[in-house]
């Protein structure tokens, strides 16, 4: 097993790469961007080297930083975690070419399955089915329409090298195209530094389900069965939950299957998850992530296997040492994203310095966050804080103890996305099982109307207080000037407030 | 001292009156029996109403004040009665139209309507690009663009006033 | 199922209780005295009944009280926790007679179990094994000298009245009763009113293993498998794991029968633990506690079981629904009292206000506690501030993950166990799965020394930086006055200090 | 500036040393390579040293420190060189002797020892309850009982005096 390892990444995932580590006796390096100088990362790890930069493409994107912090450390693999260089082809290929070991697939299996056009080409030939539609580009507007005709409407774009559903819009008129395409090309040219886009059908009323994979070196692989990640917005996941009520024993048997038969035709290894769309008992693959996601908590919780340990013996070159039939599903299990944002002021970014955080416990509740007093939430890195996961007997015990968890919960500073998760999690249809990949979209949220006049009255004792401390205290402008003059004489001393946020 | 708070769904009208050392409590012109007790300063409070037990998170400071409740946050904005009155006077003064900030920090990727220009309630006047995202900035209500108050291109800050928008003298 | 249930104790058991019933749509009232006008239980529950006073007699023993605030608030049903009332028959009867249901076992067998001696008499006449001894209280020193020479040295000298090992003394040869026998019986009279001392053999190197048990209203009982709980200290356990790595298949079933035996034996309805002392392959009963332990957790992680759930269907008359067949042993965990008292200081209570409160995350760990910023730790409650737990897929898995969980973990204010728990975790001995109730006894317990000078030089920083912020306040003097004035004004306007606790 | 730093052990002596805005410290007598950075001024703080990353909880005031380091607390009292000298001039002053007090709060249960008895190293003095047990208070070192300060019975808190005992003139 490796000595030492360097983590390519940031926030909750960082952190959760360096909890096993360390239950494993692996050294940990962090790296860290001048924005992240107190992040949780660089207090957990047991070194931690400064990439210098606050945006992604100078920290936590710049390869040869990365590289460069890795050899200085003396580092025997690198972890990239997921998003920044998690998928990036040339990087697996640079940190193997440095000797080091990369903790993800090999570099050709990620090219073919990061390119949406590349990947259902081979996995067309591998036998595994997609859904319809064109396997290459299109060019314009006008071959769009056209191509649309022999597709069938609704019609989704998608950014051949887009992930994580971000650049997909979707089209169900033809006189739609024109609009759509413009943005989506805007925006896969800007996120993804490729315009490229593709046509395929697009379902309905479809169910997002998803296979987890696990390969080692040496032919064997497994799957950890299925996560249902339907209730998401603009593609982009809020509640995750194992094992799906959609699917059955022969359907979970025979997407599994499928998914490895996915991975095998890549020549896979480590920790990846076959995606696909399931609609009224078929189910077609949609794209592979090839990294660990970020809602694989909710397959350790029921299966029992701590995916990142997985991955890190994979790495080594150790064997599974354990087949298909030692794995069980246990219970099930619920994942909640923590979203800096406003869910219902359209789901805006929120920024702000966290503080009054609290975090929720007691029994099966687990939170896997970055987050701590004083971290500055702002645009510049993905606004996933944290997420909440809880696992219970049945669905319906682990659904009341994610909403008493919730409950439990405060992140201040900012607003989050856990209002809407609970909206979800009290709708009827939610708790029926029988949803699918559109309903977030469908939900109106508001907070309770009956705790309004609550609410309101501790608003202005909040307010009336505050003033009276204010009052009390010795004259404003003298204090802000020691303030200042404290922050002036050193960096490292700074304020935590009264009453404010700090 | 009255308060106006409003959220979402509508403003409720807080009176907070100290008699002998105690305050008093009415929300909506009804007494409210509540009890309010700040934990740690920090924000964590426990509050009673009528027998029940409250867990609050409060956070804000004066005009803004976020409370979350049993995992929902209600975002709240408070006026004394002399921060209403100068509110009304000057909404007023503005007509119809007004400035339209950036409710989010972001870049100005594009203006889709030039000074000058009619414009109908929800048309597409710019495009914001945040979090990776595109998003359409439309008219809130019918007008002329009388103003473009930062360059395409530019970063903005929540709150930073985009165009200005000059309402259709309608009355 | 009730509608709305009292809770009738305080901390993290209460809060545990609460959470349990929350997602189980039941309402929860706690009662606080005026020291916990602030705590965690009173915030969480629907309603909160002040009870007054601050010691336990004016508070949570108080058994008008409680029934009162039951009736005010129309409670259904009264939960004990554990501790205060939870193992008194006369309150469990006078909640019974008011028309409440008692979420516990019947009054008489609280009455048989709690009584050292009876309890004997009760388990030997069921068949149960006992540990050879008297089942008479000895009058006094001289005939407990002679009664010994029967029973065989080392002599335990145990209070009638006692739990949880509370007024245990040992004695190895016949010029110590005297002094032993003296210090017993003054703290058994000053524990328990009950002065009465019996006399058993000592066990050289007993493991301490107990089976948790459950019984319906229907005559159907379960066991969920061994605790193992020898780390303990004067009796008062530390770290606790289960399974146990001591027992093996045939053993665990024999003493699980046994253990439903002994329920049986006293009528037994509701979550009970029966004790035994393990040693060489034999073991005895040593002590049925009739109410949830402390420890119940790591059971429930290894079983997916949740205790106060049962607790709460069998109390409100339902079948459990399930046989022994169901239930299987499913990895394994550990469970870390956190208490507040210095290990390295011959466990010394101690005290303050908590404040720099860090708590442990990420997979498989579990935080059950009442600590908040700003609480006060003082003398007139349990030590115990909380409880940490981990589930690891098998041992040396749970043991590395409690370590970093652990080594996540701060709780300012007050010095702790954990340092205690983690020199037991990282010993050679406990690794290895070979020891017993003497191992902590006998453990050396200082901070490593290899990171000395680090926190040596922290210090210096710390107060170097204090002094620092001190000098650039406004005038000491004027500042303590507007606070004191600002804590006259309003009680509920507290002060969290800049740097200092809060 | 000189610190004193004393916990189980042993002591360390840590010097400050301002240079151009730069802390030089050393420990023993070593210059150390050693950043210390505050999170949160509550406590959080990260460390660095050779490279190596730790995360810190530190509490405590001027004398009375508390640092916890993966999971270990240090609790450590801190002395600078004029507190040393008082402190080391009180200590001989009293000669072998002096008071002895309560190192927890608890009740004085009796005197097993009465006043002008001479004790030896070890012996019992008095019996202290604390958290329903009972602790036999031992003496620190020979001598003769020379005063009770707490009546049998009593309550006491951290830090009082519980005896004084005279230390034998052995020089």
């Amino acid at each position: 097993m490796f000595r030492r390892i360097l983590i390519a990444n940031r926030g909750e995932i960082a952190l959760r790469v360096i909890r096993t580590a360390r239950e494993m006796g692996i050294e940990c390096v962090a790296v860290y961007s001048d924005v992240d100088n107190e992040a949780l990362h660089v207090r957990m790890a047991h070194q931690a080297v400064a990439l210098g930069g606050t945006t992604p493409a100078e920290s936590y994107l710049d390869q040869a930083k990365i590289l460069a912090a890795a050899k200085a450390t003396g580092a025997e693999a690198i972890h990239p975690g997921y998003g920044f260089l998690s998928e990036n082809a040339k990087f697996a290929q640079a940190v193997t070419d440095a000797g080091l070991a990369w903790i993800g697939p090999p570099p050709g299996a990620i090219t073919v399955m990061g390119d949406k056009i590349e990947s259902r080409r081979a996995m067309n030939k591998a036998g595994v089915p997609t859904v319809p539609g064109l396997e290459d580009p299109v060019d314009d507007v006008e071959q769009a329409i056209r191509d649309a005709e022999g597709i069938g409407y609704p019609i989704a774009i998608k950014a051949a090298a887009g992930g994580g559903g971000k650049g997909i819009r979707v089209v169900r008129k033809p006189d739609e195209m024109a609009s759509a395409f413009r943005t989506a090309s805007g925006e896969a040219l800007s996120s993804f530094g490729d315009g490229r886009l593709y046509l395929e059908r697009y379902l309905d009323h479809p169910r997002h389900i998803e296979i987890q994979v696990m390969f080692d070196g040496h032919g064997n692989g497994v799957h950890y069965f299925e996560r249902e990640c339907s209730i998401q917005r603009r593609h982009q996941k809020l509640v995750e939950e194992a094992p799906s009520s959609a699917i059955d024993e022969a359907t979970r048997a025979a997407m599994g299957e499928v998914a490895l038969q996915a991975g095998r035709a890549v020549g896979y290894v480590g920790a990846g998850t076959v995606e696909f769309l399931w609609e009224d008992g078929e189910f077609f693959f949609l794209e592979m992530n090839t990294r660990l996601q970020v809602e694989h908590p909710i397959t350790e919780m029921i299966t029992g296997v701590d995916l990142v340990r997985e991955q890190l013996r994979v790495a080594a070159g150790e064997e599974l040492g354990y087949g298909q039939d030692s794995l069980h599903i246990h219970g099930h299990s619920i994942e909640v994203r923590i979203n800096a944002e406003d869910p219902i002021n359209g789901y805006l970014p929120s920024v702000g310095t966290l503080h009054n955080l609290r975090a929720p416990g007691g029994p099966w509740v687990r939170l896997d966050t970055g987050m701590y007093r004083g971290m500055e939430v702002g645009l510049a890195y993905d606004p996933m804080l944290g997420k909440l996961i809880v696992w219970g007997r049945d669905r319906a015990q682990a659904i009341e103890r994610m909403i008493r968890a919730i409950q439990e919960m405060n992140v201040g500073g900012v607003m989050t996305s856990l209002p809407a998760a609970l909206t979800v999690l009290e709708h009827e249809r939610f708790r029926s099982g029988n949803y699918d990949t559109h309903f977030l979209e469908s939900l109106t949220l508001a907070p309770p109307t009956e705790y309004r006049q609550i609410v309101a009255a501790a608003a202005a004792m909040h307010r009336h207080l505050l003033a009276r401390r204010r009052a009390l205290e010795p004259q404003a402008g003298a204090r802000a000037a020691w303030l200042e003059r404290g922050r002036r004489v050193s960096s490292a001393v700074r304020r935590a407030a009264d009453g404010g946020p700090a | 001292m009255k308060y106006f708070v409003e959220m979402v769904g509508g403003t409720h009208e807080v009176e907070l009156v100290e008699r002998l050392g105690e305050l008093i409590v009415k929300v909506d012109g009804e007494p409210m029996n509540f009890d309010y007790h700040e934990i740690d300063l920090l924000g964590q409070v426990v509050a009673t109403h009528d027998g029940q037990s409250y867990a609050l998170s409060v956070e804000g400071g004066k005009s803004k004040v976020r409370v979350t409740l049993a995992g929902h946050t209600y975002a709240m904005e408070l006026e004394d009665e002399r921060e209403r009155a100068a509110h009304l006077a000057e909404r007023a003064a503005r007509g119809g139209g007004g400035p339209i900030k950036a409710v989010m920090p972001g870049i100005v990727v594009e203006y889709l309507v030039e000074v000058g220009a009619e414009v109908a309630e929800g048309q597409p006047l710019l495009i914001l690009e945040a979090m990776k995202m595109q998003n359409e900035i439309s008219a809130p209500g019918p007008g002329i663009l009388a103003a473009i108050h930062v360059e395409a291109g530019a970063t903005v800050a929540a709150g930073d006033k985009l165009v200005t928008l000059k309402g259709l003298e309608t009355e």
